[in-house]
């Protein structure tokens, strides 16, 4: 027998056995399904709330007050130190007039607090915006201290407490990622290879029969493996499917903050069909597990005889 | 040829299944095996196809030593003999067609030429009309008759009958020795574990009796029915079964 | 009292298993089932213990039609039924004693006397040493004998008894078909499904033949073995089987 | 036999059962373990994030700005109307040096800044806590509105905005935390009676011969339920255990942020028992579900006939 004619054979055999068995083949992709799409969800909330993260980031500002007399070329210098600083973005210079008019946006009823202080209440100021990666430097810290010594800073802050709580919450938001999901990823390998072991267990007369009469376990198997490959293949797209038709349905119905920020965007192609590929791989890794311990009462192979008749394949 | 030198056979329970036999089979002939039950006829047949190890003692078979076979090659051991089993052992998951056919299918025969053979294998037990049945649509001794098949089809060397005709009725039994006799005719060993002493005295032939696992009783009997000389001519006429 | 009244059982796949068959037997009385393979009867047998309900007729046993026997009803009809199933049918988890003392025990039979009633009613089939064996541990033989033990043991009105000699050497058979007769004798309606044509003229009593699913013949036959009459005054000897 | 007999039965059964199938009660008690071990972690986290940030929900307070020159019998009566209002916690005076104390320790490159200003830079401000229900009553917001008509009041700062925030947090942890809980209960469920009704069909047989031989469901039932019963609470058990072995591990031997924010407290004894509850529930519902679709081709009941001989229980 040739490759593609025992490719033919298991291709045959398992979608028969998928379908006189279908009960069976049913509980099993339904099990792979919903273990995948469980992952699906995981995957497409963490990305999704990983871009609202990095949306906060990007955000976030080093303000530089400046010395209430400093004089124009000095800042001008300054900015241009600034510019050169390694991950620079942007800088904005905020000049008095600027400064207040926030102020008194942000607290209109201490407004009238203004008018008391001197002709410069709120000192002018430079907003300095940096990479990602800049403002997870641990050298920034040292930078801005290095910015403090210049004569015409009053005061450099740089939202460390900010970015401390951020990196409090995406630290939380990470590991609970990376805990939930391998978890998840475990569970659903472990219950796809239970189901295709208890199949094993319950065709395992069946296979018995099929060795008594002489065949491999080349023929045994590859009819299996490829059952469970397509079971975890189907169940995937099952699970993509369903994760698809159900982030449509949020999308379109609901516009509350909490869709807006778990349903934004849905998984990349090639997300999509890693679950997909995922559940074939683990349908046959679950077939190849569940199918390697049935041991046959045989003689231990003394020393290795002569040919027998013929080899297959 | 299938030789044994002292095959003991002891279960993980404790049972004796047999006890230290010795014999030889020559290549081509029919040996009627007897006994008691639970004497210990399936565990002789189990133990030339594999299915059991001896405890103590060799196996040959065709010359070489089944008992300390590796694994991997037992299944061509397997294709070689074609076994009757007592309990039938049919797929129940597959027809009729696609138990009897399991074997050349797997060898690589393709699907015109296997119908063909499951046909006319199943014509032979009278079950061409059940081709598409499965197993459990089948009445007993249907059943047994799809096992006969399945052991013949791909015209073995040895042929394994753990009583083969038990759930049969006499005309049918006479259909399937004939069969069977008919196949020796054309060189294959046959070794028929059964109950029925009219069938082996009508028969003839050698005889092994088993008592509580050991041979009892290795002797040739003149037969009256149709003998292996006799019989080169053609089949004997017998009344049909159905 | 089992009464079939023009009773057809036609199966799914549109095979006929039993046609228009119409006859009593009355409470007591031993009756031989036979036929070719495939001809009815095990379905016969399968239709009075509701395995399979009829196509068309009626089936009354004790007066009851257990063709239209609700679902809930039907294990109270099993359990004044004895059954022998052709392929045997033992629980493959339990041991033999578990599996012969299944009804006494649901039924609150204590312990010790289910031990007690197992071993007896396993003597009388010579495995009461296998007592604690699973079934595949068993011989073909001892499994059927463990199938027929667990049919005897609650003292059944009826016993239906499809082939339970197919796997027994003619020592035992002759043992089994005496136990059959004994409990006969004891007021049990027999039903007595089987091949061996020797077995039934040598005992004798009512035979049915089954021919493609209809009653091709009803006869009292005279049987030399020993007779319902002849025998009240105790068993007759036998060789041992083992 | 009397119910006592039968239970006694049952449990002879069950565990006959539970010992020779021991390759398959193993998978399924595993599976309800991984399952409820999942449940458990995500309860786990999910109650300790829901006390941090009860933590934080407390230390909100509401802050009562001051106008310059109010008198102190006006500061005392308005103190004595926060003691009256609804959910009321605490009231605290911070008076100017306080104030002052507290900016500078703040900002303290921005000390300077208040040099510049008046002899009362910062306005005093009475400090309010409010009971957690109070702080999301939604009706606050009008009633701080009308704390901003009494003269004394200069402005009131509600931490409003950083309630948002939390709130915006809350809403996605909660909404997170029903919808992995939620999916995780019904894969667990899913996934035990998957495996229970394998096991069924492993047994159907044995069943068929069971039903054959005059048992009724009755008794046929009640060990596989018992079955399922002990392999849930099995299961739920070793989940507890693990959760309790890892959460033990881990808080003695981590001090990070994420481990004390995830771990500080373990479950409580009604939570573990509950979770133990709902797999022996889990494992029992799941057999119930897998033997109930299992039908019998029976005569369909036209009349009740007169009863068989006997019934038991
Ligand atoms: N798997 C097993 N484990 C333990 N004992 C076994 C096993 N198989 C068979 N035996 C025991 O070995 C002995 C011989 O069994 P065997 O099946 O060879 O008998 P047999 O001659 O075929 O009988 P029968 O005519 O009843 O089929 C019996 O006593 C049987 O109980
Ligand atoms: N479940 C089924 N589905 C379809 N056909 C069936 C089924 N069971 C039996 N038959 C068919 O019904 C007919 C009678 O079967 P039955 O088992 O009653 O025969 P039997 O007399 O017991 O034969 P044997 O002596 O071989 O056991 C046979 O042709 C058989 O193929
Ligand atoms: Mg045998
Ligand atoms: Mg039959």
């Amino acid at each position: 027998m040739t490759l593609v004619q025992a490719l033919a054979y298991f291709t045959r055999e398992a979608l028969l056995n998928l379908v006189r068995g279908w009960k069976v083949s049913l509980l099993a992709i339904l099990t792979i399904t919903v273990s995948l799409f469980l992952t699906g969800v995981f995957l497409l909330v963490s990305n999704n709330l990983g871009a609202v993260i990095d949306g906060w980031r990007a955000e976030s500002k080093v303000v530089i007050y400046l010395e209430p007399g400093a004089e124009s070329q000095a800042i001008a210098d300054l900015e241009e130190t600034l510019r050169q600083a390694p991950g620079y973005e942007r800088v904005a210079l905020i000049d008095v007039v600027t400064a207040r008019q926030r102020f008194e946006q942000a607290f209109p009823s201490m407004a009238d607090l203004l008018e008391g202080w001197g002709e410069e209440p709120l000192p002018r100021s430079l907003e300095l915006s940096l990479t990602t990666e800049r403002l997870q430097d641990p050298n920034l810290g040292t930078w801005l201290e290095s910015l403090r010594q210049n004569p015409v800073v009053m005061m450099v802050d740089d939202d460390r407490d900010w970015l401390d709580q951020l990196e409090a919450v995406v630290l939380v938001l990470r590991g609970l990622a990376l805990m939930v999901g391998g978890i998840l990823l475990a569970t659903a390998m472990f219950t796809i290879s239970s189901v295709i072991r208890l199949t094993a267990y319950l065709y395992r007369d069946e296979i018995a029969v099929m060795r008594l009469v002489g065949a491999t376990e080349f023929f045994i198997r590859g009819p299996f493996y490829l059952e469970g490959l397509l079971q975890g293949l189907v169940g995937g797209s099952l699970a993509i499917g369903s994760l698809w038709t159900i982030f449509s349905v949020a999308k379109s119905q609901s516009t509350s903050l909490l869709t807006s920020i778990l349903a934004s965007e849905f998984l990349t192609w090639s997300s999509s069909l890693g679950l997909v590929a995922l559940g074939g791989l683990a349908g046959l890794v679950g077939a190849v597990a569940s199918l390697s311990r049935e041991t046959l009462e045989s003689p231990k192979a003394e020393e290795p005889p002569a040919d027998w008749n013929e080899e297959d394949s | 040829m299938i030789e044994l030198y002292n095959v003991t056979k002891r279960y993980p329970g404790g049972q004796l299944g047999l006890s230290d036999v010795s014999l030889k089979i020559a290549k081509g002939q029919l040996v009627f095996l007897t006994g008691a039950s639970g004497a210990g006829k399936s565990t002789f047949l189990k133990l030339i196809y594999c299915e059991e190890v001896p405890t103590e003692g060799n196996i040959l078979v065709n010359g070489r030593n089944v008992s300390s076979l590796p694994r991997n090659k037992i299944p061509y051991l397997r294709r070689t003999i074609g076994v009757v089993f007592q309990n039938f052992r049919l797929i129940p998951r597959k027809t009729v067609f696609e138990n009897v056919a399991y074997l050349p299918r797997i060898l690589g025969l393709d699907r015109k030429n296997q119908k063909k053979l499951a046909y006319e294998t199943l014509r032979q037990v009278g079950l061409a009309h059940r081709i598409n049945a499965f197993p459990v649509q089948l009445s007993g001794g249907e059943q047994q008759r799809v096992a006969i098949a399945r052991a013949l089809i791909n015209q073995p060397e040895i042929l394994l009958a753990d009583e083969p005709t038990g759930n049969l009725d006499p005309e049918l039994s006479e259909e399937i020795l004939r069969l069977l006799l008919d196949i020796n005719l054309r060189g294959t060993t046959v070794i028929f574990a059964t109950h029925d002493r009219d069938l082996i005295t009508r028969v003839g032939h050698r005889v092994l009796t088993l008592r509580e696992g050991s041979l009892a009783d290795d002797r040739e009997l003149p037969g009256s029915f149709y003998s292996q000389e006799a019989d080169k001519t053609g089949p004997a006429p017998s009344e049909e079964a159905h």
